[in-house]
């Protein structure tokens, strides 16, 4: 998806502002949305990939001025009420609920005792690579060329390389495949390279001197030779 | 708080709680999950494992080959088992800055929590187009004739940088070379810098 | 410039949403900007390319929730304020006073007779022909690539249509250029032709079948041979 | 107003009028000028001079050859004089879609003030990559074996699509026709419809 959130390349957003002594959390509610956002992906509600694509799908201007946990909360919501675990009108009566108690804990919303939780994994995120007798096309070395690929859906091969000639670096093994995974469909594991690319290669004639980058991308995004 | 936090959703609050008092009353949050995220990242205020393993590296050839080469088993040594960490080595010819353009992979094991603007659009956007001029304004000159690598972290794979000892640290020792490793350095957008001279 | 008015083949922005009757104006003030525009460029204040990029360099998240014409005050302002015409503390001045008083109409904030105007040019947005020397290089049916440049300043080619061949369609004469009359850089007038891309070419495997786009380019966009 | 005005801020009217009264008192600005564009487009009720020449080209084959090559003359037949124009032709084999991708660039003298949702992002973002898809969900089917011709105006050339008769206007003539022709048909993201049956 060649949404906002695909950065790479963008101009126009400003110097860095970095905060000194910046706080763990700016806010309570920041840590509860990691938290949700663990609880969901631990016990299987939601895998990584769904995630991310869940927050490339907010509206694009408040992608853009949001904070990293707002995007969070958004993303987290929105594949929840997807999924069904959470129905849009029982949060909308829960939200005015605490609009209108803002003393309120979270508990103090809840029906009925606390049930068991079911068992989590909290390795989730990491949990991407895949023993399967699959042979990478590549070594280190190899010329590719990434695919001139514009996709709707969820893809991890940033719009500023398409289409861009670079040189196989590392083999990585083989990794679960986010562009199916998040739209389930499977995690269809593949392997994995980080590919390296002159700048002038991306940017052309406006890149600095003596730069390149690495990305890490999958087999399926990448055509044999860089001609 | 800047353009970091420009405009915080005023109902942001009673939406997390919303949610919040859902997952717990279908099981799906555990109720002490917020208070240990907290306890979690808010009293972690040891030296990150980041640091401890570059310093160690620094003091220790056997080990900085191990880290560069097998990062798994170097960070065992420090009771961490994380498997997808690529560690990037600067040298005179080489300086590395670690990204994700497309949204704030980071390597949390041996970093922490990633500060606000390594998240942010303005970060995010120029590091792989212009990351000489980026580094300029964030303070950390790279000679020209060094080559600039960007990692843009857009898999599960996490990229850490070990940065280059400063001169002027022959004397120390490894544990007191882990309070000059900051996180800029390991991300990238700074260098190790000697200790300051001692006030008097 | 890179920046997210640049919006060919980006995604996310939901579907068109037609306004039934919609009116000449939603409000009166949105008239005002565009007597204002006009007069600022009628008068050799700015010249449109100066303007467009005085819009491109608004906030990206304010950009794309605003409306058309709170983006052309924005950008009419930062000109404006750029180029001495109203100083930055006189208009913080004026805004105050229109904020204290909102039944208030413009005149009534202004100071001493209204002095006479200088002389217009109400054709100043098409005026940008210019009959030159310049015998272009290419004629219709020559192939071509667009280069691959991600300037930092104004250009008029979009960051979709970068190294991308095409085939000359129309050639339309010799016109001002943007890249450089945005930045004070003078016309540098140019030949202007009417390109042809096929849609596979732009979009790769994405692309709809049987389209083609033809996008405006200037000569020093262009670079000779589709290769 | 919907997503098409999602957010005006409120402190627009006061800095609209801040502006306005510093350029009145600065001479750039004429006493009348507000008034007049209000006048000029909110009175401007009559066809648009891009429906009446598209009416003449339909029933004068002579007219619609100085239309498509030459419209500069073909618009001075309606006292306008306007050198920019491009007019592109839908026919059996091709369809045409005008945009503007970078701002909102639009044929102001022939069509008058754009609509909201051709100066909007979802308009501006697909009309290049997926105007089939777009055009579906805008109503118009395009025949998959008609070429879409967008048009991207990336300069201060102008476009208009001349739009194809529609069957069963055999017996109309040129006044008859140019209510027919709406602004949306010389956008290309409508047909021209036949007028429909009168009603009992």
């Amino acid at each position: 998806m060649d949404g906002v959130h695909d950065l790479g390349g963008m101009q126009g957003f400003g110097p860095v502002e970095r905060e000194e002594n910046e706080p763990v959390f700016h806010a309570a509610w920041e840590a509860a949305v990691l938290a949700i956002m663990r609880a969901g992906g631990a016990r299987g509600i939601f895998n990584i990939d769904e995630f991310r694509h869940g927050i490339e799908r907010m509206d694009p201007a408040h992608y853009l001025r949001a904070t990293y946990y707002e995007k969070w909360l958004d993303g987290v919501t929105r594949i929840l009420v997807e999924k069904g675990v959470v129905g849009a009108d029982e949060l909308a009566a829960r939200r005015a609920f605490f609009e209108r108690h803002p003393a309120a804990r979270p508990t103090d919303a809840v029906r009925g005792p606390l049930p068991a939780r079911v068992p989590a994994n909290p390795g989730w995120v990491q949990d991407v690579i895949r023993e399967t007798d699959a042979t990478p096309r590549f070594k280190p070395g190899d010329a590719v060329r990434t695919r001139e690929m514009h996709p709707r859906g969820h893809t991890r091969l940033p719009r500023y390389a398409r289409g861009k000639r670079g040189v196989i670096h590392r083999y990585h093994g083989v990794h679960v495949f986010p562009d199916t995974n998040a739209h389930g469909g499977g995690e269809q594991p593949q392997p994995l390279y980080s590919v390296r690319f002159d700048a002038r290669e991306l940017w052309g004639e406006s890149a600095e001197p003596n730069q390149v980058v690495h990305i890490d991308l999958w087999e399926s995004y990448l055509l044999a030779g860089g001609a | 708080m800047g353009k970091n936090h420009p405009n915080v959703d005023p109902y942001v609050v009673s939406r997390v709680r919303a949610l919040e008092s859902l997952l717990l009353e279908k099981g799906i949050l555990a109720p002490d999950a917020v208070d240990r995220v907290i306890q979690r990242y808010e009293n972690d205020t040891g030296p990150m494992v980041g640091a401890r393993a570059v310093a160690k590296a620094w003091t220790d050839p056997d080990y900085r080959r191990l880290l560069l080469t097998d990062s798994r088993a170097a960070l065992r040594y420090f009771d961490l088992d994380y498997a997808m960490l690529m560690v990037v080595e600067n040298t005179e010819a080489v300086h590395n800055l670690v990204v994700c353009t497309l949204c704030s992979c980071y390597p949390w094991p041996v970093l922490g929590l990633p500060p606000t603007w390594y998240k942010m659009p303005a970060y995010r956007s120029r590091a792989v187009s212009e990351p000489r001029a980026l580094l300029g304004e964030m303070g950390l000159t790279v000679d020209p004739r060094r080559e600039i690598r960007v990692w843009d972290s857009s898999a599960e794979m996490r990229y850490m940088v070990l940065p280059q000892r400063p001169a002027g640290t022959e004397g120390l020792g490894e544990h007191a070379l882990i309070p000059l490793i900051t996180r800029d350095a390991l991300i990238g957008v700074a260098e190790v810098r000697p200790p300051a001279p001692a006030t008097r």
